[in-house]
């Protein structure tokens, strides 16, 4: 990780003195030992802050949302998911590639932040969920690349979280979502950190709309929950940011990868993130699509 | 005021249906006189695309029994593809909404043609059946107003 | 090239011919073909009429030897290549077949293993113009008429050729110099084992063809089938006695191959057809006139 | 503050039989948002209508929900009742206690009555949420576009040029005509196909209000009904129409050769070349795929030129390029029309490659007197009159599993009168025709069939055939005579297949570019199958003739009428009236996404920048627009967006949540 | 008998005929390509069309007492033409079946042949023709008619005389009986 932790560096160097990029969103060390967050940096003198370690799990692209209305050229180091993400958000015409310089980091899977703050200090913190399931831990696009690609330890999707829900029967189902709702507080991190959640007005902060109550419960909750879900259906990344930031840990992911799943055995395979262009599984439609409905 | 006992439970279904088809399908087995049990409501929309899935979910919150989605069959959609939508959208939230815990036989999609009197009264009569069968809905919904509820029976 | 080999119980006896000649072709063709041990009958002609898994059951054992081995399988004979193709596509389409057949069979058997068919073998995997580039001598001069039967182009499912008009066959005695005479029975059936059960129907089915095959002028027919071998050859014995001469003879794809690679009649069986098959050899090499080529 | 009206009907007995009309009135005398309750024997008389507008103006009401029959029925109605006495006519709801409730409730009054005050609170709660609307007006462009020259699309402009409106007919071949210029005779009156079609095109070309745009193709269409905007792209003619006289010379002179189309490739023709020689207009075009000039100048050299030197009036341009033109219209009618099958898929049948195996089409040249051969029937091989010929109907038609799936309608009757014209021709030819059905189903169709076998002597055989092959100098044919049990070998000397009829190649490509509809097959789509068979899902654009699905001269010449008479009355008006409720954008919300931009069925939706203020500084963002013209209102953008910028009007997000609410709340 | 009647003798058949075939017989339109094209439709006692007729009418019993489905090449023209996309040779194979195993053999020749090769596979895992020569005979009764011309393939030394047999019949045998048992408990008998 050294190597390439020294290279970042360089590179953020050499972009800011050549004034190609007037900012760099990296990694610097956190408070905790397991912490790693987002630094901005616009200072060549200022790049030793860059780290690369096994806690750099936070996905920067959104970040890139910040420079929408600045003079900035942007350089961003990006992991297989950021990539993914920097996808996305090309493709909702929330960022615009040609401010963006996408330095791809292959990655070789973070390690829980979560797990690590509950273990005692030294001992062995296992990989996070959406790292040990993920399929892309090479950039799928980038401008340059440092380091060299890992062979990626996952080809396909794991649904087997899904599937034992899946076998639950309804009131198990239904007793299992509204426990892991009524710890929800509603604080809309999953929302703020989802690369997929990007409007510019969330319809959870248009209290006028008439669409949510400020009633936290779990009825309320899981309105949101599955609404938030169904917003991200068919253009969710996987990165799997918005369990690592929820404080209460509800299982957002397993929202998310339902519909991933669904989408999936319906529609065809389907992965976010890789292109930039070409229809959303929600925006589109086949005459050909399952009937379950006559 | 219903009430909450299985026994003589009687639910209440809400009825998304589209202008072009199934609101007409419902008049035409009204005009036919085709009987089922007075258990439904239809609401009127445009097109079956129109319904939002979060709509039906806040039925649920708000206590409804149980929710069915109606339009066009596809390919004869009064605006060409809205039902295309429909059907892939409503494919996943009936998936979800199962997943969820909510029982599968509480929220349905069908088409239903402007011709296919006869088949709303079947696809309503055979929904407010199961639905009685399986009795209130208590999945997804606002506890509070569950409580309300609870109160007002006592008295 | 390395392939498992399945020969099938025609070419053990009635087809032996084309048993001889695949593996002097293939050799020289640097085809690796390895028996599988031990084989059973596929089951062609009799197990489908008798039972569905029976017909799946007989011919997945064979494949699960060949896909313990590693190896696809060729198979020179259009029936048994066609039985064996069935179980491929069953076990592919369906879980639950797989699942059945294995416990039926005792051993795995996941469809990974494919069944080839050693024509297209030839045609495919080889190419015509490699085969061509091989021979020693070209069949310019021979008339023939090339004749699928049923198995390599039907069922769609299982069919290696163009279910209408297959060309494997044409286009490698093209290759090879010979003249492919266009004719409308290319696919037709020639009786497959009525000929044996209900002479008479299989007789007429025979005769058929056969009459369209004298009609045409070409000097003979060139097959892959053993099953439509012997009906063709053999049975035009009795056709002969019956309705006069007809005298064309039938040879395996292999047999024509190997005499353009050089090799001798005898050692690819070809004294061993009803139909004396010898003489038309030396037609190759003259044109219609008559003269050299 | 909401004041709203009330209004129970009792239809007669229709609804107060089963439901209590009073009590419903009561129920929600005090219901949020209501300020006046009553019943009344039947709202849509004169007396209600009245009653409603004095209750408004008496109680100041500024909402009404009349609960009563279907707003399917009366919302029309009771929308200029309200109007009349100055409220705004969206300012209405109603609530449909008649069909949805008391007919279908009867005896179960008690429940019929609770259903029936649930309805008229769902209503009421809407009618709280609605917004004055109006409606829009826009401008109509009093000219229209016919896409395709064949004889719908002939019949349709003559139509409509005679009552008095332009029209341009747009046609991709050097001329009009299309497919009724190739066939020799028509069914079931065996008249000349040319003798009654040239005078159609004569009239088309020389009519003060009919404008040709041939050799051109449709590139584009914007806009929207009354005020279309169509992007044309006039191929390079490599002729210049208006210095050609249409003497022909060059054709006499040009040295190089193609395959004709026109006849079905049975001949060559030059590489300058009008189609046919009644072509309108009668001037050439160079095909320059065959022209030598063409061709030497892609080896960079440039040879030949003869047609140049030959012209008298010098209008040979080889140096013209493709022009693209937009025009304005009111309304479009496509009229593309159809192709004929290709029957090569067939195996069975030979893959195409026997020669004397040809199409219905093939045969219409074989027998046209300006045809190939003079309109000797002849065997296209050796040019040998056939003294056996089978016919084959059904090919690609009504086979799911290899071709088409429906029924061509036209080759009953087609087989049956080339059939007749063989044996009128040749009388020692045998005529055999296998078929499945005969479908007659028209004017003296089936009069015509039967003389067909009984005074032509032409063969019917009732079976699909199996397989047809060359066998010496003949084609046998294998099939079944199903009636007989028995199979059935013919040595024909020629076979006709009735290809089926299918959609243009690119009719899908060309329903995108218009913005309509089409089938699994590539037909374009009808609003309705019944009562709109002219008209498509998007406003100002009408079908003529087979483009929308197989059909025989008679019925696109009629079809063509009914479009035409649509196009007129959407012409005649100066003004078009539009529904406001469509869906609009609410841009301070909307994100730029574009994600609803690809569901809108109307391509209403375009993204476009807007600037704004943002801390002092001017920005630019994207964000989605509704074009209200274009938009229908389906809302399925609403549902698409999820921070609900986009929202249905008079079906909002809101309005919508109000009466789920409203029905949930009567749940406690 | 009336029609509805003999429909209603067919009803069990019919179902055993439509779950073991699979085939949805009511795409048939009735036009013959299958008929057309059948190599032995001269031969066959009732066209291919009508044994699919019967069939879709679900006169089963009659279907199975044809010879047609015993005459059937199993060359599968009809089902590769079929412009509905019917199985017509699955429907062939699966009368066949149930014919045998509901004591309706029109061809018993035919059977026999089957009978005497699945017998020799039993025995030896593969084919040996002389034993199906004289073995067929022997069972129709026809002793010598087919040597005809299993004498002259010794001649031309095309037949074994001494057969193989496989060292693992054990293996065959218990894969043989187990697919019957299989095949057996499709058709629904315990």
């Amino acid at each position: 990780m050294s190597d390439i932790q020294s290279e970042m560096r360089a590179t953020a160097k050499q972009l800011l003195e050549s004034g190609e990029a007037t900012v760099v969103i990296g990694w610097e060390k956190g408070t905790m030992p397991y912490n790693s967050t987002p630094v901005m940096i616009r200072s060549a003198a200022d790049v030793d802050k860059l780290i690369w370690d096994e806690y750099c799990q936070q996905n920067l692209s959104t970040y890139l949302i910040d420079f929408i209305y600045t003079e900035d050229k942007v350089a961003i180091f990006a992991k297989g998911c950021d990539t993914r993400a920097y996808n996305r958000l090309i493709q909702d015409k929330r960022i615009s590639a040609d401010k963006c310089i996408v330095i791809g980091v292959p990655c070789s899977g973070m390690k829980s932040a979560k797990a690590a703050a509950k273990l005692p200090e030294g001992a062995e913190v296992p990989m996070s969920k959406a790292c040990k399931e993920c399929r892309y831990p090479n950039p799928v696009v980038f401008d340059r690349k440092i380091g060299q690609d890992v062979t990626p330890w996952c080809t396909e999707k794991d649904f087997s979280d899904v599937e034992a829900i899946e076998a639950m029967d309804q009131d198990a189902k239904a007793a299992f979502w509204k426990e892991q709702y009524t710890k929800c507080i509603r604080c809309y991190a999953c929302r703020n950190i989802c690369p997929a959640c990007n409007c510019t007005n969330c319809i959870f902060d248009q209290s006028a709309s008439g669409w949510q109550s400020k009633d936290i419960n779990a009825s309320e909750n899981q309105f949101y929950g599955v609404t938030r879900a169904f917003h991200v259906a068919g253009r969710c990344i996987e990165c799997g940011q918005c369990e690592m930031v929820c404080p209460s840990d509800v299982p957002i992911m397993l929202m998310n990868k339902k519909f991933i799943k669904d989408i999936d055995t319906l529609f065809g395979a389907y992965e976010a993130g890789l292109e930039t262009e070409g229809p959303v599984p929600l925006s589109h439609y086949e005459v050909s699509d399952p009937e379950e409905f006559m | 005021m219903s009430n909450n006992s299985v026994e003589n439970f009687e639910p209440k279904i809400l009825v998304f249906a589209c202008n072009w088809c199934t609101y007409a399908g419902a008049d035409l087995a009204g005009t036919s006189r085709l009987q089922y049990p007075p258990n439904v409501r239809v609401l009127r929309v445009p097109c079956s695309c129109r319904v939002n899935p979060q709509f039906v979910i806040r039925a649920f919150q708000r206590g409804i029994d149980g929710v069915l989605v109606a339009g066009c069959h596809p390919g004869d959609c009064h605006y060409t593809t809205g039902n295309y939508y429909t059907r892939r959208r409503f494919l996943l939230i009936t998936r979800m909404m199962e997943y969820m815990g909510i029982d599968p036989k509480r929220f349905h999609t069908r088409w239903i043609s402007g011709a296919e009197g006869p088949k709303f009264q079947q696809v309503v009569t055979e929904m407010i059946e199961e639905v009685k069968a399986i009795g209130p809905n208590d999945k997804l919904r606002d506890d509070m107003k569950v409580e309300v509820k609870a109160v007002e029976t006592n008295e | 090239m390395d392939y498992a080999y399945y020969p099938g119980c025609s070419l053990e006896s009635t087809g032996i011919e084309f048993h001889m000649s695949t593996k002097a072709v293939a050799k020289a063709l640097g085809i690796n073909l390895v028996e599988i041990p031990d084989w059973n009958c596929c089951g062609a002609s009799s197990a489908h009429a008798r039972g569905h898994w029976l017909s799946l059951a007989l011919p997945a054992r064979n494949m699960a030897i060949a896909e313990a081995a590693g190896l696809d399988v060729a198979i020179p004979c259009a029936a048994c290549y066609s039985r064996s193709k069935q179980v491929e596509v069953e076990v592919n389409k369906s879980e639950e077949t797989k699942a059945k057949i294995e416990e039926i069979i005792g051993r795995p058997y996941t469809g990974k293993s494919k069944a080839r068919n050693l024509t297209d073998i030839f045609y495919r995997d080889l190419g015509p113009a490699a085969i061509a580039e091989k021979a020693k001598k070209s069949l310019k001069g021979l008339k023939v008429l090339t004749y699928y039967g049923c198995l390599m182009s039907r069922p769609p499912e299982l069919a290696c050729d163009d279910i209408e008009d297959p060309i494997s066959l044409d286009e490698i005695m093209t290759a090879l110099g010979a003249e492919v005479i266009p004719w409308g029975f290319k696919t037709e059936c020639c009786g497959g084992s009525l000929t044996a059960c209900r002479p008479q129907v299989g007789m007429d089915m025979t005769k058929r063809i056969m009459d369209a095959a004298k009609k045409s002028g070409a000097d003979c027919i060139v097959t892959a089938c053993p099953m439509c071998h012997s009906n063709l050859d053999m049975r035009q014995v009795q056709l002969s006695k019956a309705y006069g001469a007809y005298n064309v003879p039938v040879y395996f794809v292999t047999e024509l191959i190997g005499i353009a690679l050089g090799m001798s009649p005898k050692d690819l069986g070809i004294n061993r057809h009803f139909i004396p098959a010898e003489a038309t050899l030396t037609k190759i090499g003259k044109t219609s006139e008559g003269g050299e080529a | 503050m909401e004041r709203v009206g009330v209004f129970i009907c009792h239809c007669g007995s229709n609804i107060g039989a089963v439901v209590d009309c009073a009590k419903v009135a009561e129920n929600v005398r005090n219901y949020p948002g209501v300020a006046y309750s009553t019943d009344y024997k039947y709202m849509c008389s004169e007396p209600g209508q009245e009653m409603i507008q004095n209750a408004i103006k008496e109680h100041n009401l500024n909402r009404v929900v009349v609960a009563s029959c279907s707003p399917r029925m009366h919302e029309k109605t009771f929308r200029a009742c309200v109007e009349k006495v100055g409220l705004n006519p969206y300012m209405f709801e109603m609530a449909n206690i008649r069909e949805h409730c008391s007919w279908v409730h009867a005896g179960k009054n008690e429940e019929a009555t609770e259903k029936a005050t649930d309805l008229v609170k769902m209503a009421v709660s809407k009618v709280c949420k609605n917004e004055e609307l109006q409606k829009g007006h826009a401008p109509v462009t009093k000219r229209a576009l016919v896409v395709g020259g064949g004889i719908a699309g002939i019949q349709c402009a003559l139509d409509i040029a005679n009552n008095g409106y332009q029209v341009d007919i747009l046609e991709r071949t050097p001329s009009i005509g299309g497919k009724m210029s190739q066939i020799d005779k028509t069914f079931p009156t065996i008249d000349c196909s040319a003798c009654i079609l040239t005078p159609k095109m004569v009239e088309a070309s020389s009519h003060p209000n009919i404008n040709l745009i041939t050799y051109s193709e449709l590139e584009h269409v914007d806009g929207y009904v009354g005020n279309f905007e169509v992007t044309i792209r006039k191929k390079a003619r490599s002729v210049d129409i208006k210095k050609c006289t249409g003497c022909g010379t060059c054709m006499t002179k040009c040295p190089g050769k193609a395959d004709d189309e026109f006849n079905m490739n049975l001949r060559k023709r030059t590489a300058i070349y009008t189609p046919f020689p009644q072509a309108i207009p009668n001037k050439p075009v160079i095909d320059r795929v065959n022209c030598l000039k063409f061709k030497s100048r892609e080896n960079g050299k440039d040879v030949c030129g003869i047609c140049s030197k030959f012209c008298p009036t010098g209008a040979i341009d080889y140096e013209q390029v493709d022009e693209l033109v937009t025009e304005k219209y009111g309304a479009i009618v496509m009229a593309t029309g159809y192709e004929q099958f290709d029957h090569s898929i067939y195996g069975e049948y030979g893959y195409g490659k026997y020669p004397d195996v040809i199409s219905g089409l093939h045969f219409e040249r074989l027998v046209n007197a300006s045809g190939p051969t003079q309109g000797h029937i002849v065997r296209p091989s050796d040019h040998k009159e056939p003294k056996t010929v089978v016919m084959v109907k059904c090919v690609g038609s009504r086979d799911p599993e290899h071709g088409k799936s429906y029924c061509s309608r036209t080759c009953c009757m087609y087989t049956a009168k080339q059939a007749t014209m063989i044996r009128d021709h040749c009388p020692d030819t045998k005529v055999y025709v296998f078929y499945m059905d005969v479908r007659t189903p028209g004017k003296l169709y089936d009069e015509f069939y039967n003389r067909t076998r009984e005074e032509y002597g032409v063969e019917y055989v009732r079976g699909r055939v199996s397989k047809i092959y060359q066998d010496g100098e003949q084609l046998m044919v294998k099939g079944e005579d199903t009636l007989l049990g028995k199979q059935v070998e013919i040595a024909a000397d020629m076979v006709i297949l009735a290809n089926a009829m299918i959609p243009q190649t690119d009719s899908e490509k060309m329903a995108q570019i218009v913005g309509i509809g089409y089938d699994k097959d590539g037909w374009f789509t009808e609003s309705h199958p019944k009562l709109g068979p002219v008209e498509t899902h998007t406003a100002g654009v009408f079908l003529a003739g087979a483009c929308q699905g197989p059909k025989d001269i008679p019925d696109s010449v009629a079809q063509a009428g009914a479009a035409a008479v649509k196009v007129c009355a959407l012409l005649s008006k100066d003004q078009l009236e539009t529904e406001p409720t469509v869906s609009k954008v609410d841009t301070k919300i909307c994100s730029g996404c574009g994600l609803c931009v690809p569901v809108c069925p109307y391509k209403a939706i375009t993204l476009e920048t807007i600037q704004e203020r943002r801390a002092g500084k001017t920005i630019e963002r994207l964000v989605a627009n509704v074009n209200s013209s274009l938009c229908q209102g389906c809302g399925a953008c609403t549902v698409t967006c999820r921070s609900g910028a986009a929202n249905l009007k008079h079906f909002t997000n809101a309005q919508i949540l109000a009466e789920v609410d409203a029905l949930c709340q009567t749940i406690l | 008998m009336t029609l509805n009647e003999k429909q209603k003798q067919n009803e069990e058949l019919n179902r055993e005929f439509l779950r073991r075939s699979g085939v949805n017989v009511s795409k048939c339109y009735q036009c013959g390509k299958c008929s057309a094209g059948c190599p032995v439709g001269d031969h066959m006692d009732i066209p291919t069309n009508k044994v699919m007729r019967l069939a879709q009418m679900g006169l089963i019993e009659d279907a199975m007492k044809s010879h047609a489905i015993w005459l059937c090449a199993s060359c599968t023209t009809c089902t590769t033409r079929c412009p509905k996309g019917v199985d017509v040779a699955k429907v062939m194979e699966t009368l066949r079946i149930m014919a045998k195993e509901h004591g309706y053999v029109a061809e018993k020749n035919v059977d026999k042949f089957h009978s005497v090769w699945m017998g020799i596979i039993g025995t030896m895992g593969r084919m040996y023709e002389p034993g199906l020569i004289v073995g067929r005979n022997f069972s129709t009764g026809k002793l010598f008619q087919d040597t005809s011309f299993g004498i002259p393939y010794i001649a031309k030394q095309k037949l074994k005389l001494v057969p193989y047999k496989s060292g693992n019949m054990n293996e065959i045998k218990s894969l043989i009986a187990k697919a019957e048992a299989m095949d057996r408990e499709e058709r629904g008998n315990k």
